[in-house]
């Protein structure tokens, strides 16, 4: 069955996200926050192989695996950071950007 | 073990010896017998290159030697000399080995001072022997940076600040000169395919004009900053004043004369029309700063200083001479290196000994030495009138080659600075005495200055070394100038 | 006939000058005075032997031939530019060889008595060897450039002994003021030798002299201003030869080379070196006489004549015995010039001849002067005339002497300076009247101004004497005795025969009109040195009084030291040294510190990028992205 | 392809993997007093390790081509072990004092390995999808390594920058890909260009794509994060960091321009010639006024990266076998700075430029490793450096980058500058209250002699660089 949805939509919905993660990467004033708009970013690129390949390339299923494989790694990823970003609220009571500038210049 | 390789070796294994040794008596016994072997082994090697030439051998390199190092690019040990080089190296081995003697008395850390003093003196021997571009620079920059160490520690004054400008100044211009390089060897003949660094294959088939034009400035300057060619002459002054005493002598006897020979051996011999087209710019520095050291020198009152310009003004007039591209100031200016470097050598060795007694190189200060110090003064008054070209002297001799050679360019700008450079030796003959008169003559200014311990052996036995030579060749100029121009003949006439 | 010989007469002193100056301190006392003396006497009676050989025993017709005694190469620089040392042979060379070694013998035997109380004898003595040799090699020089390196050499030996009491600072300063000015005119002589030996593709002096030769080889010389460069080269060489011998206006170093000891004056400073440069012009007269039709003899003449009466106007002020005499030694080589400048060639030739006679009887009578002098002051032990008086009663002998050399000096016949100084006028007066003039003034003046110091010194009223003033010991004296017979008896010398510009003898005619005029203006001004001085009075002391500012000015020497030190403290070191030494320091060097300096300030402006918050960071990551994007496709469209 | 083939081919994965297993085991096994036997244990199988993976191997693909190796690969692995056993040796007595008290050893060796097992699949990738799991595996342990310091603010702070930039740029990088993807339909390297017509799209990725490999060679101006992670881990991860993970990043860029986007090649010299520029220069001048000797090898390390790319620049045979003679040499230069660094700071605690005055009356031996490793990296004969910077220079001038190669010399000055003031410190000044005499251990020791060894003896072993030359023109056939 075929729905009307174009790569370009695709590519275009994709490209908003990612400059929303990018966005909010940038913006956040919360160490979460900026985790999740890392997690947008990474998705973005999911998506784009995965619906690159639903949409373009039939013939194989590289793109799916390879968003498999994002996937996974994005969580892994997202543990570790939120390991050391817990280390961080133990040693100073605080997740926020601002904190972390000792190392400078 | 080829002959020319054993220069290497033996300031290597003085320094071996050195790092291994432990009585901190026997440092400089090893340095000194290191040198002294190096000393006798240059004079062999000098008779021993007369006597092929006696033989007939009539090829440009003599005992040359091509090993190949890094197959890829082509790059290779690749030795020889002509009597030139030969030349050089005996003046670096007679320089080094007084200036050993003369920091006899070396307190601070001597095994290390002695050994940054070979490693220098490595340099310079490995960049006189080498005929392959790669290894010529190599051993360049083997030479320059132990000099840093060398004023660094071992230096008086704002040694830091000037060890670090002359390092900085000197590794700038090896910058420019390795651009220069690396379009030499670009442009260089193809040898089964691959370009070559040899110098002797380059100068067989040099590259067009258009690339000349763009390389030369980068070799000639590169080379011409270590041979303080204005403006880019500023780090030898605040070198000299705070280098310790053998170090200013290896420096302005020694590695200054590399700037000279790199610019004789590489920028003009290699890239010759562009030294034909853009002579008229670089004779304009050099000769304009013929006089402008000269003039520089009449106002400074530290010795050090004073000898610094004259350097810059005696090595202006190298480069002005080397810029003629006629056989007889070819040989000139390499005589006036020779001279120069056994002059400036003897200068700064006579000053350091000045300063250990009287603690101040400011001449206003002094006064009235030649009474309590007499051998010393007596030494400084000649290397003077060596210095500002008395006949009898080795300054005269190269000087009277330059300028004959000079003159025989009927060019308006050739002749307007040539008769310059002729009219330099006057304003030398006024710094100098000024000097002499002050320190030397007149009364003695400070109570302390009436008890000074005479000149110790060591001291005496590096200046008469030198005053030696100086009074060799002056008086008998004839077999070096012979020995030179044989060499010269063939490179003139292969660029021309 | 074998000349080879020769050599010793230059290598001897020189072998005295080495011994004495390794041996330096570890030498007996007295010791090195004999040696050099000795050294000096050996050399003297070769050269006397050379001379007797080479003008009466050699088998010769017409001309005297030039011989190359001996020679070397030193520096074979190309095959046009051999430079030799070697031996020269002719009358002029034969003369000023005989002059110099035996007034060297004599102030050597002199100065043995004269230094005996000194310290550092042998280094004199050692200097004295230097010199002497220095000297010889530059008058047997056949070529320029050893000309050139002994002229070098001279100078500095000059140098040292007018330095020889290096720790009085003004004869330090007199040293440095000799050299330097030499040496200033010697830089010009170097470029003329240089310039003349370009076109005439030679050193050699028979090349040199030969014009023609040069002319026809290189087709048209360049000219400038009217000159051709061969001119312009003569002249720069006679700047040399000018500041040698004392020229205005490099003569400011001759009064102050008094500083040295006495016998050093009398040797270099009188016979010798100072007729350096009239011997330089002699050598190369032919050439100075055939170039633009001997422009630049007229201007030696020129030269010469000024300088002769500038002097002679100072010597009449000045109350140091040894600068009268410094300045009468200029004015009489001012004279030799002259000869020099008005002379012809072949017949017309009897100026040189004049002019080589008159450098001969001078190097005697005023070495004479000098020593006679030296004596005096060895007497009294000051040089001012105030301190003597009536000295004839304490020193007969030093009184005889100097009273023969200074009648030589007047010209009045017989003795010496008489024949030498009248040929030079009447060779002026066929040349030019006006010179002529000005000579025949001149002898005068010196007349009058020699014989003001005789009166002041051997006459006048008795001074008081710290001890009693003596006749020197022996070998103090026996220099005067020979000398003033030499003085008085050099005269009847045949120098026409001997010394002429073609070598051939040169037939001179006695001209009794110019011989009585001169005499006569020398006895005028004996006359009147005579009433001034002869019994002191306060008229010489009323007259200058009335001259004021002239005599101010005259006694001031013109004020022309003045002007060089003003030329050089305020010209040369405040407006040109000192700012070049400004400029370097702080413009050229300053820019490399600069280069530096920007450098690491720009590192300490950009620091602020790295500010630690990594969201910046992700911002920066972000912006160079985009750039990247933005830049590539401007390249790709 | 047979299991044989598999084991042979990836002989070092294989043998990294085991020694990972045992070292679990080992771990689970000793209870945590007796951890510091792990250690000898961890070095000593390592050792072994790397000395076996200098013998060369053999060519070949694996799954389909998503694993390819070769001569040259085998090579770069060997580099990398190399470099990590000198880590190893050198953070000896640093894991033995501070780690395995508190039973950490075990984790430190297990993350290190983990990481380089993925630098070795990041290398040998033959498509997008290893590549990315090699390029995540190696990244994302280093930021928990980085952190390790618990109790640091420094460190912690250091592991955030770490992560979540890391991830940022895999984002980036990951987009890249997907946008390429989307032009050629594959992830193959093999044929990844095939018939394809260079579409702005792909242009688009191509940029995305390197973004994120810069960001991990920290090419100007993705090295924002360099610094401060360097300043903040602890020593042994720095050292890893500016000498391993740099150096596979460089070895996968060298292989993917080469051999998988040569077709592209104008568009990423464009890209490269700017940002070596800006590597080296911007590197520079930050380095300039560094007082924190940690912080300022991260700067001088950013610096010798913009040289690298020079080599990149050159591409064929001689440009890529330059780098990785560079990158071979610089393992060992820098590394002994790191180790004298950590050397003192084991001691002493103390890594300030300043704590150095007059260091070379009290440790002769130690400063003259540092003066020897700063002057091979200002590239000053006979070190090795300076035949690496030569070469790298010879090979970009070949190409005729003339303008590039005088920035890059220009460099090198600017460059001496800062290099020389260590040197200043330690020799030319003297202090009144100078570090006391050092007695590193023996590990310390193998590991600093090893470095000097290799400064002195790899610049003038011309044999080494025909090798590598050879290796590499096989692999471009």
């Amino acid at each position: 069955m075929d729905s009307g949805i174009q790569i370009s939509d695709i590519l275009i919905v994709t490209a908003i996200m990612f400059f929303i993660g990018v966005y909010g990467f940038v913006t956040r004033k919360n160490l979460i926050a900026v985790m999740m708009a890392l997690e947008l970013i990474i998705n973005a690129a999911a998506i784009n192989f995965i619906m690159i390949n639903k949409l373009v390339f039939k013939t194989n299923l590289h793109g799916v695996f390879f968003g498999l494989f994002i996937i996974a790694v994005a969580a892994v990823e997202v543990a570790i950071g939120l390991v050391i970003i817990l280390n961080l609220y133990r040693l100073r009571d605080s997740i926020d950007p601002e904190e972390i500038t000792t190392l400078k210049h | 073990m080829d002959r020319l390789t054993i220069l290497i070796i033996i300031p290597v294994l003085t320094v071996l010896a050195l790092i291994f040794s432990t009585k901190r008596k026997s440092y400089r016994v090893i340095a000194a017998i290191g040198m002294s072997i190096q000393t006798l082994y240059s004079i062999y090697l000098l008779l021993e290159y007369l006597s092929i030439r006696q033989a007939g051998n009539t090829s440009e390199m003599v005992f040359t030697r091509s090993i190949i190092w890094f197959k890829p690019w082509n790059i290779r040990y690749e030795i020889g000399v002509d009597g030139i080089a030969v030349a050089m190296i005996l003046l670096t081995s007679i320089v080094t080995v007084s200036g050993v003697f003369v920091s006899w008395r070396i307190k601070d850390l001597p095994k290390e001072f002695f050994v940054s003093l070979l490693v220098l003196a490595t340099g310079v021997f490995g960049f006189f022997i080498s005929l392959d571009l790669f290894t010529m620079f190599l051993f360049y920059e083997l030479a320059v940076i132990p000099m840093y160490l060398l004023i660094g520690i071992w230096g008086s004054g704002p040694r830091e600040y000037a060890a670090m400008k002359l390092t900085l100044m000197l590794m700038g211009a090896s910058a420019l000169l390795l651009v220069g390089i690396l379009g030499l060897y670009m442009h260089s003949p193809l040898i089964e395919g691959q370009h070559t660094f040899s110098i002797q294959a380059i100068a067989h088939s040099p590259m067009a004009l258009s690339d000349q034009l763009f390389f030369f400035p980068f070799v000639f300057i590169g080379f011409g900053v270590l041979g303080a060619l204005f403006p880019f002459h500023t780090w030898s002054p605040d070198g000299h004043a705070s280098a310790p005493t053998a170090v200013s002598m290896l420096h302005a006897g020694v590695l200054m004369k590399m700037g000279g020979y790199g610019v004789f051996r590489v920028a003009l011999y290699l890239m010759p029309e562009a030294a034909h087209e853009m002579s008229w710019f670089f004779l304009i520095l050099a000769g304009g700063s013929i006089m402008y050291g000269a003039f520089g020198a009449l106002r400074q009152t530290d010795l050090k200083y004073i000898n610094a310009y004259s350097s810059v003004s005696h090595l202006a007039l190298v480069l002005f001479a080397l810029l003629m591209m006629d056989a007889v100031s070819w040989t000139g200016s390499v005589l006036q290196m020779i001279s120069h470097g056994l002059i400036t050598a003897l200068f700064f060795a006579l000053i350091g000994m000045i300063y250990e007694r009287t603690h101040t190189r400011d001449v206003t200060k002094m006064g009235g030495l030649m009474k309590v110090i007499p051998f010393i003064a007596m030494m400084y008054v000649m290397v003077g009138m060596a210095s500002l070209g008395l006949p009898g002297m080795s300054g005269f001799a190269a000087e009277l080659t330059i300028f004959v050679g000079a003159f025989q360019h009927s060019g308006v700008l050739e002749r307007v600075f040539t008769v310059i450079a002729v009219l330099s030796i006057v304003v030398t003959a006024v710094y100098i005495l000024r000097v002499v008169g002050k320190m030397l003559m007149g009364p003695i200014k400070t109570e302390s200055f009436y008890h000074m311990d005479k000149a110790r052996w060591y001291e005496k036995t590096a200046a008469i070394l030198l005053l030696a030579c100086i009074l060799g060749i002056g008086i008998f100029p004839n077999w070096l100038y012979k020995l030179i121009r044989e060499s010269v003949e063939p490179m003139i006439k292969l660029i021309q | 006939m074998n000349w080879s010989y020769t050599i010793w007469i230059p290598l001897l002193p020189l072998l005295s000058f080495v011994i004495n100056g390794l041996f330096y301190g570890r030498m007996p006392k007295k010791m090195s005075g004999w040696l050099g003396t000795s050294a000096l006497g050996i050399s003297t009676l070769l050269s006397w032997v050379t001379a007797w050989k080479y003008f009466f025993n050699t088998p010769h017709q017409g001309p005297y031939e030039d011989i190359t005694a001996w020679h070397t190469t030193w520096m074979h620089l190309t095959d046009r530019f051999t430079i030799d040392l070697g031996i020269y042979l002719d009358p002029i060379s034969i003369m000023m060889l005989i002059v110099v070694t035996t007034v060297s013998f004599l102030v050597h035997l002199y100065s043995i008595g004269y230094m005996a109380t000194e310290e550092g004898r042998n280094r004199y003595f050692a200097w004295l060897g230097l010199f002497s040799f220095s000297m010889l090699g530059l008058v047997l020089a056949p070529n320029l450039i050893q000309t050139y390196m002994f002229w070098e050499l001279v100078g500095v030996s000059s140098f040292l002994l007018i330095g020889y009491y290096y720790d009085k600072p003004s004869a330090v300063k007199a040293a440095l003021k000799a050299f330097i000015v030499t040496r200033f005119a010697d830089g010009f002589f170097l470029i003329g030798i240089l310039l003349y030996s370009y076109y005439s593709g030679s050193f050699l002096f028979e090349d040199i002299n030969n014009i023609p030769a040069i002319l026809e080889s290189n087709g048209s010389l360049p000219v400038f201003m009217g000159l051709s460069a061969l001119t312009w080269g003569l002249l720069l060489i006679f700047i040399g030869g000018a500041g040698k011998s004392a020229m205005f206006p490099l003569h400011i170093w001759l009064p102050d080379a008094m500083e040295g000891p006495t016998p050093v004056s009398a040797l270099i400073h009188a016979a010798t070196m100072v007729v350096a440069g009239v011997y330089l012009v002699a050598r190369l007269f032919p050439a100075f006489h055939a170039s633009d039709h001997g422009f630049a003899l007229q201007i030696v003449a020129i030269v010469g004549t000024f300088s002769s009466l500038f002097a002679a106007i100072i010597a009449m002020t000045q109350m140091d015995i040894k600068r009268v005499l410094a300045f009468s030694t200029m004015s009489q080589i001012g004279y030799m010039m002259t000869g020099l400048g008005v002379s012809g060639i072949g017949e017309e030739g009897l100026g040189y001849t004049a002019s080589m006679f008159h450098l001969f009887t001078h190097a005697a009578f005023k070495a004479l002067l000098f020593l006679g002098a030296g004596a005096l002051i060895h007497a009294v032990h000051s040089n001012s005339l105030k301190d003597m008086g009536s000295l004839r009663k304490y020193m007969p002998i030093s009184h005889i002497t100097f009273l023969i050399a200074c009648l030589a000096i007047s010209g009045i016949p017989p003795f010496a300076g008489f024949f030498s100084k009248d040929l030079i006028l009447e060779a002026a007066f066929e040349k030019n009247k006006l010179i002529y003039a000005v000579g025949w003034i001149t002898a005068g003046l010196t007349a009058f101004y020699m014989f003001r110091i005789y009166f002041m010194a051997f006459w006048g009223e008795d001074k008081v004497y710290a001890h009693k003033p003596h006749d020197p010991g022996i070998t103090m004296t026996l220099p005067l005795i020979v000398l003033a017979i030499a003085s008085a008896l050099a005269g009847w010398l045949p120098f026409n025969e001997w010394v002429t510009s073609n070598h051939e003898t040169l037939h001179t005619h006695f001209n009794i009109g110019s011989a009585a005029a001169s005499v006569a203006i020398g006895l005028v001004g004996i006359i009147i040195a005579y009433i001034l001085y002869k019994n002191p009075s306060m008229t010489p002391q009323k007259m200058s009084n009335r001259l004021g500012v002239v005599y101010q000015t005259v006694k001031n020497k013109f004020y022309v030291d003045e002007f060089y030190e003003g030329v050089t403290q305020q010209v040369i070191l405040k407006r040109i040294a000192t700012p070049i030494a400004w400029f370097d320091r702080h413009i050229v060097d300053g820019t490399m510190n600069l280069i530096g300096n920007t450098t690491v300030r720009i590192s300490s402006i950009i620091k602020g990028i790295q500010s630690g918050d990594f969201q910046v960071y992700a911002f920066g990551i972000l912006i160079a992205v985009i750039g990247l994007l933005v830049w590539l496709n401007y390249f790709i469209q | 392809m047979t299991w044989i083939d598999t084991i042979t081919l990836m002989r070092n994965e294989w043998s990294i993997l085991i020694i990972f297993l045992l070292l679990l085991a080992t771990e689970i096994l000793l209870d945590d007093r007796r951890q510091h036997q792990l250690i000898p244990l961890a070095i000593g199988l390592f050792a072994v390790h790397t000395i076996g993976s200098f013998f060369p191997g053999k060519a070949g693909e694996l799954f389909g081509g998503m694993y390819r190796t070769n001569d040259l690969l085998h090579f770069m692995k060997a580099i990398l072990n190399t470099a990590v056993l000198i880590i190893l040796f050198q953070s000896y007595h640093w894991v033995k004092t501070e780690l395995a008290p508190h039973g950490r050893a075990g984790a430190f060796y297990l993350l290190l390995f983990a990481v380089l097992s993925g630098m070795y699949f990041l290398i040998s990738s033959g498509d997008f999808i290893m590549f990315f799991i090699g390029f995540e595996l190696s990244t994302l342990p280093v930021a928990a390594l980085t952190a390790f310091h618990l109790k640091e603010i420094r460190s912690t702070e250091a592991g955030i920058k770490l992560i979540l930039l890391a991830g940022l740029a895999s984002g980036i990088m990951l987009y890249g890909i997907s946008l390429m993807y989307a032009v050629t339909g594959n992830l193959y390297f093999a044929d990844f260009l095939v018939n394809t017509d260079h579409e702005t799209l792909l242009i688009f990725g191509l940029v995305l794509f390197l973004s994120g490999l810069a960001f991990k060679i920290s090419l100007v101006p993705f090295h924002f994060w360099a610094p401060d992670v360097y300043e903040g881990a602890p020593i042994a991860v720095t050292s890893f960091l500016s000498v391993v993970s740099k150096a596979a990043a460089v070895f996968i860029l060298l292989i993917l321009l080469l051999s998988v986007l040569p077709e592209l090649s104008e568009i990423w010299k464009m890209i490269l010639y700017i940002l070596s520029v800006l590597t080296m220069t911007v590197g520079n001048l930050f380095a300039l006024r560094q007082t924190n000797m940690k912080r300022f090898l991260a700067f001088s390390s950013i610096a010798q990266a913009g040289f690298i790319l020079l080599g990149i620049l050159a591409s064929e045979a001689v440009g890529a076998s330059t780098v990785v003679y560079f990158i071979l040499i610089y393992v060992f230069t820098n590394l002994a700075a790191f180790g004298v660094v950590q050397a003192i700071k084991d001691a002493t605690g103390k890594e300030e430029m300043v704590d150095y005055t007059g260091l070379y009356r009290t440790n002769p031996r130690l400063s003259l490793v540092m003066v020897l490793a700063l002057f091979s990296l200002a590239g000053i004969p006979p070190m090795a450096g300076f035949f690496g910077k030569f070469f790298l220079f010879l090979a970009a001038a070949g190409k005729g980058y003339y303008t590039l190669v005088l920035i890059a010399v220009i460099n090198v000055t600017i460059s001496l500058y800062y290099y020389l003031l260590p040197v200043r410190a330690m020799l030319l000044r003297t202090s009144d209250a100078p570090l006391a005499h050092i007695r590193s251990g023996s590990m310390m020791r193998i590991g600093l002699i090893l470095c000097v060894v290799g400064i002195l003896i790899l610049g003038m072993y011309s044999p080494l660089y025909d090798y590598i030359l050879s290796l590499t023109n096989e692999w471009l056939q």
